[in-house]
């Protein structure tokens, strides 16, 4: 077992200045939102450029690091205190972060690029290219960040801007709600977050990711400074933070409504970057889950309901986008399963979640590139017979379907079966329930790819597809290479493993990848089948133009498993009444006791002033009758 | 150089200055450069305040006032009251420059046309009270500005405010009356019991040891604040005086004079009755959480967007209320700045809200929906300043709710779990309240809403900036707070929080 | 007793404030008698005035020549600390109140003629007013004068009557409202001889018990006297009934809020101020020096007098709808805060402590009465002073300072810091809490509390109000009305910010109680 | 034995004082509390001849002198009153209430 290694101080070099590249982004969204509508002509470029330097600072830190001897490839970069006694704001530029930081800056300039066309009627583009720039900047604040305080700060920030981004078109309800929902829904898991960076707090007096390795976990658990019961809590409590992020089961169901916002972001948020920083904050807080057997037995359970869930999801939605949001949970729900697994999960959770980047931002981009040539359509049944009018968008797509679907030879191919067959290795039923999923995922891909591209055309009467303009289908275009080769580069040779292991470990025996094996061939066949299935219902035959009432397990599907009806049934509506019920007991309740009380001081002022009559007799009576009193109180008194 | 009671001076001599100009507008435009100078030289002192001095309160000056009662015009600061009094001289000018037009009669609600140099006179007299209330050294003088804060905000409610303004001018007036002749009893107990002939704060710490007499007068002073806070159950004055003050007004109702009862908690029943505070932590940390998770849900049910934003004070308070009996040295400080803080975000809330009413003529939510699409800069300032008042990090809000829970947890975790869940509430009334107001389709009666103009820009822009400065760079005040609240709780004899892991080591040597 | 018989001796110097108060209220009635009806105010005011200003320089100078270590007049008038103390608020009151009499507008033309009669016409076309209220007054405050001063329970009686009679017949002479007026005369007439006659069965009992009327000789015999303690006791229940009936305490407030209204109103302004004063100043004199020896037995009774006092005083005030009986039931709550101190008698210090606080008091509450009764004579419509108070909606803004200041005084009222009223509570609280009586403080707050809903409830009329299309006007005030107004105001702003001058003197002046 | 003398003056007293209660006539209203007046006097004489001093006798004196003066300034109100409303009962005036 390889741990990983020290954090170095660092200074100079590219790395010295690694903060660039949260503050280009930041510069540029901090410019166009103050700037207004002054620089509504270049705006976008400069986003596209400010997003573009950042990934060049960080591909040159990412060669700094290569240079850097193994032991010596985790730099810490202090910046400055940001709460005294608690948190800096510090980066760690690790082999981790920085592979992050990678497919951030790369995937994500690849859509700002796609973006300056695909919004390029918005009037609101601008502000767009703002908050992908926010976005950018926080998400690398996440990965970036040295310890748990600051993480949380980029964690909630690119909350902020899958808001915002989410509800971009703000004036239609749906986008506002889903926006909402995303974000309250994300709240439960940061409330998870929050309580688990309390506790580590409370537990080791640090947050610092550097303070908290591996060994200093057990040796607390040993000194007894930690019960194991604390560091489990801590391990869920953290998975229950990347579940509202990863959009992971319980906290799955704002994905799905998020894809109201603009394709770009569903391709750079709700696929590629923001819903994998789940799993990376499994992977980085590995100290604890590797400490927490039970925690890490959860993340996988979680890992592998979600990958079937979302995918069987993915098999009954009609909205392109939905379907593939599902894709995305389920793959998401792959990578957890990973990061449930220990140092070689985590190697192949990492490498799976950026090829997913690669491949599912490709297939987005090529979704918002057919919905830009239908109209803003989104229903797979209005399309059909797509490939003959858009072959660019059509052929990288299909290259990022074989990809999803573990073609062999593609990069989900490499990367997805790493994680099956080492799930296999840890437990047999998780192995063999990921691989029933493989088999969901080929027949939900193929049904989506037969029902857009292939079969007859059931376009909208006013519908003229064509192939989108090349700042399009450049970015189409790289990501696809990418979701080509970049698995075996990545799996091959345990290059990335070894290249991960000084930040997060690596075991002692690297795994040898087998292209023939047990669960490989199984997951092989598997796909196959669903492949084979879909081609009968979807590609053979005809699709009907509006949706068949289908089966019980269809509609089911179909409501995201009920998840939504479930929220509304056991928080929102009680929690509506609960509203209701607690500004009537304040109105009511404790206001009304208190005007009670003045009300009842009032009446009995009111009665009370009746009784001076303003007869004078009865003035004298009450003279009398105090003088009574007082007598006869004194006399008591003093014969007491 | 006297530096507070220049800082009381000048607001109060401006406030007599602008009841004998001519014109409104010359009122206004005073009152403003009074508020501004007031602000110059609270920045001037602040920059001679040193956090790490021996002394604990600096740039004190202490003189008889009334011998007779031990009474001392007694003012000096230490790092809480420092920001709390920077707190209040950022917000005055801004909240003046906020109310331009409240008194005069325009607005779609077309309100009265009522005198505007009497608002912008009260307006500067508040200004020096406020400074005074947190200056105090003497709890007598800390008393007499407590109440007598009351007044100019009584008027300032009562004859500019909304429809209820009436009722909820008396409401405010008489809880914060009853809960400070409560206080009225113990501090006379105070004195008589301590017999030192003096109400010098410094001079009482400790004094007074019987634990039951403590018990007493900490209730005493606490059920005071609690209602000045307002802490649950304490708290139904707020919504209707922060609904129906005008929005200026009701910032710094919100942002400054309330802090007076979550201050006073820190200064007095802490320090004054340490043994009492610790013997009714677990009430007042009940009192903070159900606090805490009420307002939340109150706030959610609310229609009306001031309303609203009232009990996401209550919200709030919790919060700070947890930090203060938290008792631990990032409770205590997150506690203080989440008043500053507060002060900020909840201020920048109301005023938006305000510039919203204004157009409108109406608080009601339902009145409102798309502003986005019409007026965008009003609506992102809104967003941000919700955002802020969720805690969101980056912005100031957080560092300081983030310490509170911290510092909670390090002590009660199972409150500050409750509270946690606070973070979820939150969202929901805020955004909930964004949705319903600046999205969606726009509405008929929004469609002619201008954005911000200039005046109303250099309103929200300060507040925002600070917010955002101090949600990334918090050190500068938490440097001025941490020195101070450690000498407070130093005075509380509190153990020091050690994490488990180093309690474990420190048993083990 | 060899035959001879000793000379009283008078000590002219110490007694003559309140002998030229009564020299100029007889020359006063002589120029009733003998001067021409035009001329007869012009001499009146200055006379009167003058008195009272003469009265106050003997004041001042008998306190600077060092207070008198005996009782003057043979043991019968104790002019020591207190008594100059209270002599000195009550003339400066007097004065006051007697720049606000001087306003025809107050007094009817003549009180004999029938209300609507021709006499009546006659007499109000004739322009002028009865000027008997000048030396009537003079009287009344003598023997105000007189009566926190006398130091047997005889001269207590006569000065009690002294003071009592002018104001009955005072309380008849409103110019307007005349059958209130008469009506109020005739209650508070027909009350006060009630509940004298009670003071006089007690001091009777008491006389009984002790064998002498004077309150030394009383004191000295509670030790000595055995196996008559029901007669004691009687008796000073009874004294204390006549006592508390004055000061309007519950359950004897009965004719406070009817007297009030009806009566002109700068007489209520005059009773309301200085009668309680008098009142007080006795009220000690006779429960400390005379019963101090008795405290176990009367305090638990005055406890809860007190109590009551202040509860029925706040609750009923909150309902009235007559700025004067609001006013007057003010006046019976801040007479239960002023028992509070009289109850917490106990060590020489403790007593001096709490006899400063009720001085000062006294003092704060009769400045701020004055100027609030001052500011209701000038708000007036058709029919008289609008003394509803639904006639004050919106007088903020018909008359802002006015209002304003009548604002502030209600604040004084409430006892807000930074008026005079707040550290009078706050000094008889203090008092009453040093001498035991917390609880009755904790009363008195929220009674405060409740109280401080009534005031605040004027002031939401006259500022947060709209005015009523019919409201009343305010009466261009004379001189003599802007002076009490202002006079008022400023003692209130003074006593509330710089209260340490008056606290001394008031200090002083209970340094050595009471002589005995 | 002086008590009979006192127990004839409690007497008297409580006739006056129930006369006051009872009575709507405002002269015979007064004429009780002269009456209880009258009660006092008995007793202070009483008490006089029981301490053997002149106290007692002396203020018998004043309290009539006293009294005297009572009854001129309430006559010339209960007159004042009564040439106003036509009535002396102090049922009639009660303007003043609540």
């Amino acid at each position: 077992m390889q741990s990983p290694v020290e954090i170095v101080q660092h200074s100079g070099g590219v790395i010295g200045v690694s903060w660039l590249m949260i503050a280009l982004p930041l510069l540029g969204a901090a410019i166009l939102l103050l700037g207004g509508r002054r620089t509504d002509r270049w705006g976008h470029f400069l986003g596209v450029a400010m997003s573009l330097a950042a990934f060049v600072v960080a591909v040159v830190s990412f060669v700094e690091i290569l240079g850097l001897p193994e032991s010596e490839r985790r730099r810490g970069i202090e910046l400055y205190q940001f709460i005294p006694g608690i948190a800096d704001m510090g980066l760690l530029i690790d082999p981790l972060s920085i592979s992050f930081a990678l497919l951030i800056t790369g995937v994500g300039s690849l859509i700002h690029i796609y973006s300056v066309g695909y919004m390029s009627h918005d009037p609101d583009r601008r502000r767009f290219f703002a908050y992908l720039n926010l976005f950018v900047a926080a998400m690398l604040l996440l990965v970036l960040a040295d310890n748990y305080v600051a993480l949380f700060v980029g964690w909630e920030g690119v909350g902020l801007a899958s808001y915002l981004l989410i509800g971009f078109w703000q004036f239609k309800p749906t986008a506002a709600a889903a926006a909402k929902k995303a974000f309250i829904v994300n709240r439960v898991g940061d409330f998870g977050l929050l309580i688990a960076i309390f506790t580590v707090w409370t537990t080791f007096g640090s947050v610092a990711f550097g303070d908290l390795s591996g060994a200093t976990v057990s040796e607390a658990i040993g000194s007894g400074g930690a019960s194991q019961g604390t560091i489990t809590a801590i391990g869920l409590l953290l998975l229950l933070g990347a579940c509202g992020k990863s959009a992971q089961l319980p906290l799955q169901s704002w994905l799905l409504d998020a894809m109201e916002g603009p394709t770009p972001v569903s391709a750079l948020i709700h696929a590629a970057t923001m819903v994998t920083a789940g799993v990376y904050l499994v992977v980085r807080s590995g100290a604890f889950f590797e400490a927490a057997p039970t925690a890490q037995l959860v993340v996988t359970i979680v890992g592998v309901a979600t990958l079937l869930a979302g995918a069987i999801i993915g098999c009954a939605k009609d909205d392109i986008k939905k379907g593939l949001a599902g894709s995305t949970m389920s793959q998401i729900g792959y990578m957890m399963l990973g990061a449930g697994l220990g140092p070689v999960g985590y190697a192949f959770a990492i490498a799976h979640l950026i090829t997913h980047g690669f491949f599912k931002a490709n297939m987005f981009l090529g979704a918002g590139s057919v919905m830009h040539a239908m109209n803003d359509e989104v229903d797979m049944r209005r399309y059909g017979g797509l490939f003959s009018v858009m072959k660019v968008t059509a052929v990288t797509f299909i290259i990022g379907y074989l990809a999803i679907i573990g073609f062999p030879l593609l990069s989900g191919y490499f990367t997805k079966d790493g994680i099956i067959e080492t799930a296999m290795e840890h437990n047999q039923i998780l192995g063999w329930l990921a691989v029933v999923g493989a088999g969901i995922t080929g027949f939900y891909m193929s049904r989506m790819i037969f029902m857009t591209f292939f079969g007859k055309k059931r376009w909208a009467d006013d519908a003229h597809p064509h192939e989108s303009p090349s700042v399009m289908t450049v970015p189409l275009v790289i990501l696809s290479i990418g979701s080509i080769f970049l698995g075996a580069f990545l799996i091959l040779d345990n290059r990335f493993m070894k290249f991960l292991a000084p930040a997060v470990g690596a075991p002692e025996e690297l795994p040898a990848f087998h292209f023939v094996s047990t669960a490989g061939l199984a997951t092989l066949a598997l796909v196959a089948v669903g492949a084979a299935f879909a081609w009968f219902r979807y590609g053979a035959a005809e699709v009907p133009r509006v949706a068949p009432r289908g089966s019980f397990l269809t509609t089911f599907a179909r409501r995201d498993l009920y998840g939504d009806a479930l929220n509304e049934t056991l928080f929102m509506r009680p929690g509506q009444w609960l509203a209701r019920i607690a500004v009537f007991v304040d109105n009511r309740g404790i206001d009304g006791l208190v005007n009670g009380l003045a009300a009842t001081i009032g009446g009995t002022s009111g009665r009370l002033r009746r009784v001076q009559t303003g007869y004078v007799r009865s003035y004298a009576l009450s003279i009398l009758f105090g003088a009574a009193v007082v007598v006869g109180a004194l006399l008591y008194v003093g014969n007491m | 150089m006297p530096w507070l009671s220049i800082l009381m001076a000048v607001p109060v001599l401006g406030a007599v200055g602008v009841s004998l100009t001519k014109s409104d507008k010359l009122a206004k435009q005073l009152a403003l450069a009074v508020s501004l100078v007031v602000l110059a030289l609270t920045g001037v002192m602040a920059a001679q305040f040193n956090p790490s001095s021996a002394t604990r309160f600096q740039f004190a000056e202490v003189y008889d006032w009334i011998p007779r009662f031990g009474v001392h015009y007694g003012v000096g600061v230490d790092g809480i009251a420092l920001v709390l009094i920077a707190l209040s001289a950022v917000l005055v000018p801004i909240v003046i420059l906020a109310s331009w037009h409240d008194a005069d009669g325009t607005g779609a609600a077309a309100p009265p046309k009522r005198s505007v140099k009497t608002y912008f006179a009260l307006l500067l007299v508040l200004e020096a009270m406020m400074i005074g209330v947190f200056a105090a050294t003497d709890v007598f003088l800390f008393y007499v500005f407590f109440e007598a804060m009351l007044i100019p905000m009584y008027f300032m409610i009562g004859s500019y405010g909304g429809a209820q303004r009436s009722y909820a001018a008396v409401k405010f007036l008489l809880y914060s009356l009853f809960g400070g002749l409560l206080m009225l009893v113990a501090v006379i107990a105070l004195y008589v019991i301590a017999d030192k002939g003096t109400f010098m704060f410094p001079e009482l710490v400790g004094v007074i040891q019987d634990p039951n007499t403590q018990k007493w007068l900490f209730l005493g002073f606490f059920i005071a604040f609690a209602v000045k806070a307002p802490l649950w159950p304490f708290h139904t004055w707020l919504p209707d005086a922060a609904a129906q003050a005008p929005a200026g007004a009701a910032v710094l109702l919100v942002g400054v004079l309330d802090k007076v009862g979550t201050y006073g908690m820190l200064r007095f029943c802490l320090e004054l009755f340490p043994d009492a505070a610790k013997f009714f932590t677990p009430l007042v940390i009940v009192l903070s959480v159900v606090g805490i998770v009420y307002g939340a849900i109150v706030a959610i049910g609310q229609t009306d967007i001031k309303r609203l934003i009232a009990y996401t004070s209550i919200s709030h308070f919790g919060f700070i209320a947890l930090g203060v009996f938290a008792m631990t040295a990032h409770g205590g400080a997150g506690a203080t700045l989440y008043m500053v803080n507060h002060g900020f975000s909840t201020g920048a809330l109301f005023l938006i809200a305000g510039f919203l009413i204004y157009r409108r003529g109406s608080s009601q939510i339902a009145d409102y929906g798309g502003v986005q699409k019409v007026a965008p800069l009003l609506a992102g300032t809104f967003l941000i300043a919700g955002l802020s008042g969720l805690s969101l990090p980056g912005l100031s809000s957080f560092v300081s709710e983030f310490m509170v829970l911290l510092g909670t947890y390090e002590r009660y975790a199972v409150p500050a779990i409750i509270a946690t869940s606070g973070v979820i509430l939150a969202a929901i009334y805020i955004l909930w309240m964004y949705q319903r107001t600046m999205t969606g389709p726009t509405a008929e009666s929004v469609k002619g809403f201008t954005d911000l103009n200039i005046r109303e820009r250099w309103v929200v822009a300060p507040l925002i900036a600070v917010i955002i400065a101090l949600g990334f760079f918090p050190k500068p005040v938490l440097d001025v707070i941490n020195p101070a609240v450690d000498q407070t709780l130093s005075n509380v004899h509190v153990d020091q929080f050690t994490p488990a892991v180093a309690d474990k080591k420190g048993a083990g040597q | 007793m060899n035959g001879t018989i000793q000379a009283p001796t008078i000590e002219y110097a110490l007694l003559s404030p309140m002998l030229i108060v009564f020299g100029a209220a007889i020359i006063g009635v002589l120029v009733e008698a003998f001067a021409p009806r035009y001329l007869r105010k012009s001499i009146h005011v200055p006379l009167t005035l003058l008195a009272l200003v003469g009265a106050f320089i003997t004041t001042i100078l008998t306190a600077l020549n060092g207070l008198p270590d005996k009782a003057a007049a043979m043991g019968a008038v104790a002019v020591d600390g207190p008594s100059l103390f209270i002599w000195g608020i009550i003339l400066v009151l007097a004065f006051i109140s007697v720049l606000l009499i001087n306003d025809d507008e107050q007094f009817v033309a003549q009180a004999s003629a029938v209300p609507g009669s021709t006499d009546e016409e006659e007499a109000v076309r004739s322009g002028f007013a009865q000027t008997e209220v000048y030396p009537l007054a003079l009287f009344a405050v003598g023997g105000m004068l007189l009566f926190p001063a006398s130091n047997d329970l005889l001269v207590m009686f006569v000065a009690l009557e002294v003071m009592s009679l002018p104001l009955y017949l005072l309380c008849g002479l409103a110019r307007r409202r005349r059958l209130l007026s008469q009506e109020a005369s005739v209650k508070y007439f027909l009350l006060g001889a009630f509940s004298s006659a009670f003071f006089l069965y007690g001091m009777a009992l008491v006389y009984g018990y002790a064998g002498s009327i004077e309150l030394k000789a009383i004191a000295d015999s509670l030790s000595t006297v055995t196996g008559q303690d029901t007669l004691l006791y009687i008796g000073t229940a009874m004294l204390g009934v006549g006592l508390l009936f004055k000061i309007g305490a519950a359950p004897f407030q009965a004719w406070k809020p009817d007297v009030y209204q009806g009566a002109p109103t700068a007489i209520t302004a005059l009773m309301a101020s200085t009668v309680l004063v008098a009142a007080f100043g006795a009220l000690l004199r006779v429960f400390w020096v005379a019963l101090g020896g008795l405290e176990w037995n009367w305090q638990p009774v005055m406890w809860g007098v007190a109590i009551l006092t202040m509860i029925v005083g706040a609750v009923l005030a909150i309902t009235q709808t007559d700025i004067k009986r609001m006013l007057a039931y003010s006046s019976v709550a801040h007479g239960g805060f002023l028992l509070t101190g009289v109850i917490a008698i106990g060590t020489f210090a403790q007593n001096t402590q709490a006899l400063s606080a009720i001085l000062f008091y006294l003092a704060a509450y009769g400045f701020t009465t004055v100027g609030a009764f001052a500011v209701v004579t000038m708000v007036r419509d058709a029919g008289g002073e609008a003394g509803h108070l639904s006639r004050w909606a919106g007088l903020g803004k018909r008359s802002p300072v006015l209002a304003a200041i009548f604002a502030f005084f209600l604040l004084a009222f409430a006892g807000i810091p930074l008026t005079s009223g707040f550290f009078g509570k706050y000094a008889v609280f203090a008092a009453a809490v040093s001498g035991g009586a917390l609880p009755l403080v904790i009363v008195g707050v929220v009674s405060s509390a409740i109280a401080a809903f009534f005031y605040v409830r004027v002031i939401v009329l006259m500022f947060f109000s709209e005015p009523a299309a019919d409201g009343p006007t305010i009466a261009t005030p004379t001189l003599g009305t802007s002076a009490v107004v202002a006079l008022a105001a400023a003692a209130t702003v003074v006593l509330g910010i710089f209260p340490q001058p008056v606290l001394d003197l008031a200090d002083q002046a209970a340094s050595a109680l009471f002589i005995r | 034995m002086t008590t009979h003398y006192l127990v004839l003056s409690a007497l008297l007293f409580a006739i006056g004082g129930a006369g006051v209660l009872v009575r709507r006539n405002a002269i015979v209203v007064f004429m009780c509390v002269e009456l209880m007046l009258n009660a006092c006097n008995l007793a202070f004489v009483t008490f006089a001849r029981q301490h053997g001093n002149l106290d007692g006798q002396l203020i018998a004196f004043f309290v009539m002198v006293v009294a005297a003066a009572e009854v001129v300034i309430g006559l010339a109100i209960i007159v004042m009153i009564f040439r106003t409303r036509r009535s002396a009962s102090v049922d009639d005036a009660n303007l003043l209430k609540y």
